[in-house]
């Protein structure tokens, strides 16, 4: 009767198109009860699928190959999770952070409803096609988000993010319709045998548009050029949403099909994995190097995004053990909570102050301290520090380095650690300096809705209590293998 | 050959056309076009490629069909953000990389 | 060579000239023209493709409206450039 | 400057490209046999049809959510300043209000048509509300219909009111037969029917609402 | 879960659960901050003393749970751990009075005694941390939690000086994890115990266990503020002077020292460490430290980087102790771990007087202040000849232990070394008592802000906790063959803990 798998898809689907008709601004307290029932019927999902493990649904009642199947696993079930325990602090801070009136806030809720489903989507469908249509429904919809009521610069940023977006997905779809040639499905289930390392020439070049398209779409350096731009650009609630979830969507994809069908691939070309390796630790060090260059403060934390997405991207080499598999998770985990805190806490200062530059922090930590604990509480998680998700998440992909002899990657780790920590402490150290009362450039703080500093701090704690107990979801991860 | 093999192969060539006109091209509404070669690029080889034998297979038709209506969705979003931009800055060309 | 394959290699050739002309040439007017040619020729395409349903959708969609959004935007956008100059 | 790259790259992809799709070998799996053999329980006879609202139909959902997502992207793009309703310049010529008169009626004729046959022949509700699409547009380039402004309540809900009813179709089937979307045999034809009327309607508001929207923001602001 | 369970965690909550409400606490709510501080810290010390009790019957305290599959969280309280609680412990006591008098009517106090609180909750989980995962957990946790308090000040002294100890600190943690998961990756697990762990590996890993050594010791090493790691430990001297006394002096040094400590005993073994000839170069770096900071201690005018300069070298008679192969020389060090706590928070609160008081912040300004502020400059005085090894004092008994300890373990080399030391300490700290107590006063004071009452130089929140660890001082040197004595627990932990023959 009832079934949370199909749900988690239909109830965003309903919220966001109830949303739209209700009017510009409307549609917050639905969504929040909404988003409510969603994270309870994910925690419903967890204890099925912890119980029977891998749980599919053929949509029609047709099954693949013929109809469309979902499928949840103990991964695809750990990103749903982590997208709805995200959304649901984030849409009661949105509710207080867009006033009646703000432009940028007039169609928020029907695109917030329109994204989440996809994403929810994205995690459970278990056909290429399929997920061509639910990557393009986040695609659009986040384009939608960022440049909702903005200005010039927010309209050229989403607008760079929209081509980069559809090359991405062009390439994605190019190469389905390469795999539906040479194989005639789209079904994962049923392509994950077929695929052997003697694959025709078409499947290798499917294989390669899709690593290139859902590296573009995660902002896998060098692809990383329109994410600082649209992450940085939009409102807070936007910004984080995009972080925190958006783009562990396209990694998500990556992984599954790097596991899944295309294991008969990767597993032969063992060198393969170094590829995205490698540009995952130059996105580390160059997006850390950029965000302790940065001046405006949102500016830093989405050039941190593009480091810390690097961190995903280590454990392709080592995708043998599963240690690596679990880093991952861990990573994207402890990267979207605290990544959704900080942009919340960005949120708050900027609105506090009336200003976007680290420079017109100082005093924030006297002003807001709990939204500069909040920042530091992330902050210490982005950096790796313990005890903290990141922490665990820095620990498991080291020791599955070094497990495999792979000491570039710990040392890539390590120094990527001591980089986020220049520019968190950058702006930890700003807002706790004391500029003297009568200074000309001491920033004056609005009062702000104490709603938007907790929800923030929520997030930010989180973050850092899961450093404390990991194990379940260690351990929900490795009921795997859906496809 | 078959004319679905044919055209899988126009549709290869005009898949490449269209991602190196979103990669090269500065003007927006000739970038959007290029976009639009590379979706029809993309459908041309999905259908006609599963067509190479001469057979109809209503499968990828279907999906064609999907596709061609998210690709007018995506374009006119693009078109509404290149008006709006033009609305505002009076340019039709991204500006330069600001990255901070 | 039989006339359908014939008729196969015009309609190829001409898909790609119209595209890559789309892309290249100078005029804007133009290249939008081109464009609702090159989406009359998919049309036919998927009718050689024995796909009538795309081919009706290609029509009203892909020609269609993409090129009437097309084109309303280019006859914005030149309104509004001509208003600029006539202010100069 | 990346053109050098990009240009060579491209070009070696095609080759590539090519050479491996001509030498292809036949799939393993064909799903036609499939398609032709449960075209009968579909509940429609057109097998393009069937595919996109009963094997697929999942996919054809997600697609109108896209849909309607980029047009709500695009009124939240657009600014929303009350500007004068676009009289359109047309005016002064009395043959095309004319032909608009004469032909949007005859195209919602041409829709109706198209929706029924999507059952049995090629059409279906994106072509029929391609069509009526295509009226709207027509009657707006002939002056007879102004370009939409901030949508009032009634056409919100139109525009959401066949995505919605698709989705609260799927969701009854959830409940009563146990899968998203499954049709029972004996229904599957009024269903689809019923989910095709309402998208042909909701589907000619959209596409028209692309262009309306779009085309009533001349984007003049300050 | 049963009592025994609970207490450490008991241990910890004692000062987290204040620390945490405390920083939610308005800031004009005085009088309900200072009772969570003080019942905080007088439950933890009730607790320690239980705890020490226990222990001493043979009773096991320990609580773990898995963080990670194959990854515990573990607290085990075991004697070693106790010396450094209970010397926490109690001076956490006696560092919150005098704070409250410190800060008497500063800004940000709920924010200064929140994150105090948290700095002493992770010294706490440093010291009954049951494997290495628990041990750099909460050693990087010490990190954080002093940063805030090192930068207290807000000024951009403030703040250069907490970015000098960041850096340092996340350098040498970074080191330390590597080395870390380093070990897990041979072992499987990080667990202490009394014997050592690595010496069942395959002595093939002997390589690899000797460049593990050297991350696990620079990693705690930066915190030892051995040289040349120690460069943070001067700079950090801008916090404010109970942070100083009690996290510079006392905690996060300690917790380096302390560190070194479990690494040579309950990861290698000392037996094993000296097999691989590791404990050599470790004491060679101690005596270095030891010499090179009393020589740049000589040269500071600033009395608070003496001090500064003085610890390095201090902390490093620990080091000095453990790397001495042998019973004596460990006992020397264990016991110097306590002993020095309590003298050097002495001078801490004393320098924290004179600069509170009078504005007294170097040594050539302290002429004749001992008339001003007699009881001060008498604490003072006897914490300085303690660290000079002055008999009667608690210096005197850890000297003598370690310089025992060398001669026991044949190394004569270390007996020169501590005898410089002490000419050096000397050399630094009787110019100084000199001063104050003979020469003449040349008024006014730099900037006098609290007036003398009767007896009271000063306030008495200020004065209480110094002439308290003076006192201690001389209290543990005069009984140190007592049988509460540090000295009597170092010996039980050499004998029942690392099966040493003590004398």
């Amino acid at each position: 009767m009832t079934d949370p798998l199909v749900w988690l898809i239909l109830l965003p689907l309903t919220w966001a198109s109830l949303a739209f008709p209700s009017g510009p601004g409307r549609g917050a307290w639905l969504a929040i009860a909404a988003l409510g029932v969603q994270l309870m019927l994910v925690l419903l999902l967890v204890v099925d699928v912890t119980e029977s493990g891998i749980l599919v649904r053929a949509v029609g009642g047709w099954g693949a190959p013929l109809g469309i199947d979902l499928a949840a696993d103990g991964l695809s079930v750990a990103m749903l999770l982590l997208t709805q325990v995200i959304a649901l602090p984030l849409a009661i801070y949105a509710r207080s952070y867009f006033s009646a009136t703000a432009p940028e806030g007039k169609y928020f809720w029907p695109l917030c409803g329109f994204l989440l489903a996809g994403l929810n989507g994205l995690y459970l469908s278990a056909d290429l096609f399929n997920l061509y249509v639910t990557l393009e429904l986040v695609g659009l919809a986040a384009v939608g988000l960022v440049a909702a009521g903005g200005g010039a610069r927010q309209i050229a940023a989403a607008l760079r993010y929209l081509f980069a977006m559809l090359l991405g997905s062009g390439a994605y779809l190019l190469a389905v319709a390469l795999i539906y040639a040479a194989y005639g499905t789209v079904s994962m289930k049923t392509l994950a045998p077929l695929i052997t390392a003697e694959a025709p020439v078409v499947i290798w070049l499917a294989g390669g548009l899709m690593l290139a398209g859902l590296m573009l779409k995660t902002a896998l350096f060098p692809f990383h050029f329109w994410l600082p731009p649209a992450h940085g650009g939009a409102s807070a609630p936007v910004s984080a949403l995009l972080s925190a979830l958006v783009v562990k969507a396209s990694f998500y994809l990556l992984l599954r099909l790097w596991l899944g069908p295309f294991a008969g691939l990767t597993a032969g070309a063992g060198l393969l994995g170094w590829l995205p390796a490698t540009l995952g630790a130059l996105a580390i060090l160059w997006g850390s190097c950029q965000a302790i260059r940065a001046q405006r403060i949102k500016m830093l934390i989405a050039y941190s995004t593009v480091a810390q997405l690097g961190y995903l991207f280590l454990i392709f080499p080592l995708l043998t053990g599963e240690a690596a598999l679990r880093a991952g998770i861990m990573q994207a985990f402890a990267h979207g909570l605290a990544k959704a805190a900080m942009f919340m806490t960005a949120g708050v200062l900027i609105k506090a102050t009336g200003q976007d530059r680290v420079d017109s922090l100082a005093g924030a930590a006297q002003q807001l301290p709990l939204t500069m604990f909040a920042f530091g509480l992330a902050g210490v998680t982005l950096t790796g520090l313990p005890p903290s998700a990141g922490f665990l998440a820095k620990w498991q992909l080291i020791e599955a380095a070094m497990a495999q002899g792979a000491w570039i990657i710990a040392v890539v780790v390590l120094v990527g650690g001591l980089l986020a920590a220049g520019y968190v402490f950058r702006v930890l150290r700003q807002g706790f300096l004391l500029v003297p009362a009568t200074s000309a450039d001491t920033s004056v703080f609005h009062p702000l809705p104490r709603t938007l500093e907790w929800m923030a701090l929520l997030l930010a704690a989180a973050s850092v209590l899961l450093g404390l107990r990991g194990v379940e979801l260690m351990e929900l991860v490795s009921l795997g293998g859906a496809v | 050959m078959t004319s679905g093999l044919l055209f899988a192969c126009v549709g290869a060539l005009l898949f490449v056309m269209g991602v190196s006109g979103v990669l090269l091209i500065r003007h927006l509404l000739r970038r959007i076009l290029a976009f639009n070669l590379m979706g029809s690029g993309a459908f041309l080889v999905l259908v006609g490629l599963a067509q190479r034998h001469g057979v109809a297979d209503p499968v990828p038709q279907a999906m064609v069909l999907t596709g061609i209506v998210v690709a007018v969705a995506a374009t006119a979003l693009a078109l509404a953000l290149v008006r709006r931009l033009h609305a505002l800055t009076g340019k039709l060309e991204p500006p330069e990389a600001d990255d901070d | 060579m039989s006339l359908g394959l014939g008729f196969d290699l015009l309609l190829a050739a001409s898909l790609l000239w119209s595209g890559w002309r789309a892309l290249s040439t100078p005029r804007l007017d133009r290249a939008l023209v081109l464009f609702i040619a090159f989406g009359l020729l998919m049309t036919l395409t998927w009718a050689r493709l024995a796909a009538p349903d795309i081919a009706l959708a290609e029509a009203a969609i892909g020609a269609g409206l993409t090129g009437a959004l097309l084109l309303d935007a280019f006859g914005a956008l030149q309104a509004k450039r001509a208003e600029a100059e006539a202010k100069k | 400057m990346k053109r050098p790259v990009v240009i060579p790259a491209a070009l070696l992809f095609a080759v590539v490209l090519i050479l491996a799709m001509v030498d292809l070998a036949p799939p393993a799996l064909d799903l036609r046999p499939l398609v032709a053999a449960n075209l009968a329980s579909s509940g429609v006879a057109h097998p393009v049809t069937a595919v996109l609202l009963n094997y697929r139909a999942y996919d054809t959902l997600l697609e109108i959510g896209v849909l309607l997502l980029a047009l709500v992207a695009i009124l939240a793009v657009s600014e929303s300043v009350p500007t004068t309703s676009s009289t359109s310049a047309t005016s002064s010529d009395l043959l095309l209000p004319m032909l608009g008169r004469i032909a949007a009626p005859v195209m919602v004729v041409v829709a109706v048509y198209l929706l029924s046959a999507g059952t049995s022949a090629p059409g279906g509700a994106f072509q029929a509300g391609a069509v009526l699409a295509a009226a709207a547009v027509l009657l707006h380039l002939t002056g007879l219909l102004p370009g939409w402004r901030q949508p009032g309540v009634s056409l919100r809900w139109g525009l959401a009111g066949g995505f919605l009813l698709f989705v609260g179709v799927g969701a009854i089937l959830l409940l009563v037969e146990g899968d998203l979307l499954r049709y029972p045999p004996d229904h599957a034809g009024v269903l689809i029917f019923l989910i095709e009327s309402g998208l042909t309607l909701s589907l000619g508001l959209i596409l028209a609402g692309l262009f309306l929207f779009l085309s009533h923001d001349k984007g003049d602001v300050g | 879960m049963t009592l025994n369970e609970a207490m450490p965690l008991a241990v910890l909550a004692s000062s987290l659960l204040p620390g945490l409400i405390i920083f939610l606490l308005p800031e004009a709510w005085i009088g309900r901050r200072t009772v969570l501080n003080l019942s905080g810290a007088v439950a933890k010390l009730v607790l320690v003393g239980v705890l020490l009790v226990g222990v001493q019957g043979g009773v096991d305290y320990g609580f773990g749970y898995a963080v990670l599959p194959g990854l515990d969280l573990l607290f085990k309280v075991d004697a070693l751990g106790l010396l450094f609680m209970g010397l926490s412990a109690s001076l956490w006591l006696l560092t919150t009075l005098y704070a409250i008098g410190y800060l008497e009517g500063a800004p940000q106090r709920s924010r200064f005694f929140g994150f105090f609180s948290l700095c002493v909750t992770a010294t706490m989980g440093i010291a009954m941390a049951g494997n290495l995962f628990t041990f750099f957990i909460f050693y990087e946790l010490l990190t954080l939690s002093t940063f805030p308090l090192v930068v207290h000040r807000g000024n951009d002294k403030a703040m250069n000086g907490g970015t000098v100890y960041l850096a340092y600190t996340l350098a040498g943690g970074a080191l330390l994890l590597i080395g870390i998961i380093w070990l897990h990756q041979l072992l499987g697990h990080g667990d202490f115990a009394h014997a050592g762990i690595v010496t069942d590996l395959d002595p093939t890993y002997d390589g690899q266990l000797k460049i593990i050594f050297l991350l696990l010791i620079v990693g705690v090493g930066v915190k030892a503020a051995i040289v040349p790691l120690h460069g943070w430990l001067p700079q950090a001297m801008v916090a404010p002077a109970p942070v100083s006394a009690l996290l510079h002096a006392v905690a996060v040094v300690k917790a380096g020292a302390f560190g070194v400590i479990r690494i040579v005993y309950e990861i290698y073994g000392i037996e094993f460490a000296h097999t691989l000839h590791l404990l050599t170069p470790l004491a060679m770096a101690a005596a270095v430290t030891i010499i090179w900071g009393s020589l740049r201690a000589l040269f500071q005018d600033d009395l608070k980087k003496r001090l500064a300069y003085s610890t390095v070298s201090q902390v490093s008679y620990i080091v000095l102790g453990v790397a001495l192969f042998g019973p004596v020389g460990t006992v020397g060090g264990l016991v110097h771990l306590v002993h020095q706590g309590i003298m050097k928070i002495t001078l801490f609160f004393c320098a924290g007087n004179y600069a509170e008081t009078l504005g007294i912040h170097k040594v050539s300004e302290m002429n004749g202040v001992g008339r001003r502020m007699p009881l001060t400059t008498l604490a003072f005085g006897v914490a300085a000849l303690g660290m000079m090894g002055v008999p009667l004092t608690a210096g005197a008994i850890s000297k003598g232990w370690l310089i025992e300890g060398a001669r026991a373990a044949d190394m004569n080399w270390a007996i020169w070394v501590l005898w410089t030391s002490s000419l050096l300490n000397a050399a630094y700290f009787l110019p100084i008592l000199w001063r104050a107590g003979f020469r003449q006063t040349a008024p006014p004071w730099p900037a006098e802000q609290l007036a003398r009452h009767g007896w009271r130089e000063t306030a008495w929140l200020l004065l209480l906790p110094p002439l308290v660890t003076a006192a201690a001082t001389l209290a543990v040197g005069i009984l140190a063959t007592s049988e509460f004595s540090p000295l009597a627990w170092a010996q039980f932990i050499a004998r029942n803990e690392y099966r040493l023959v003590v004398p």
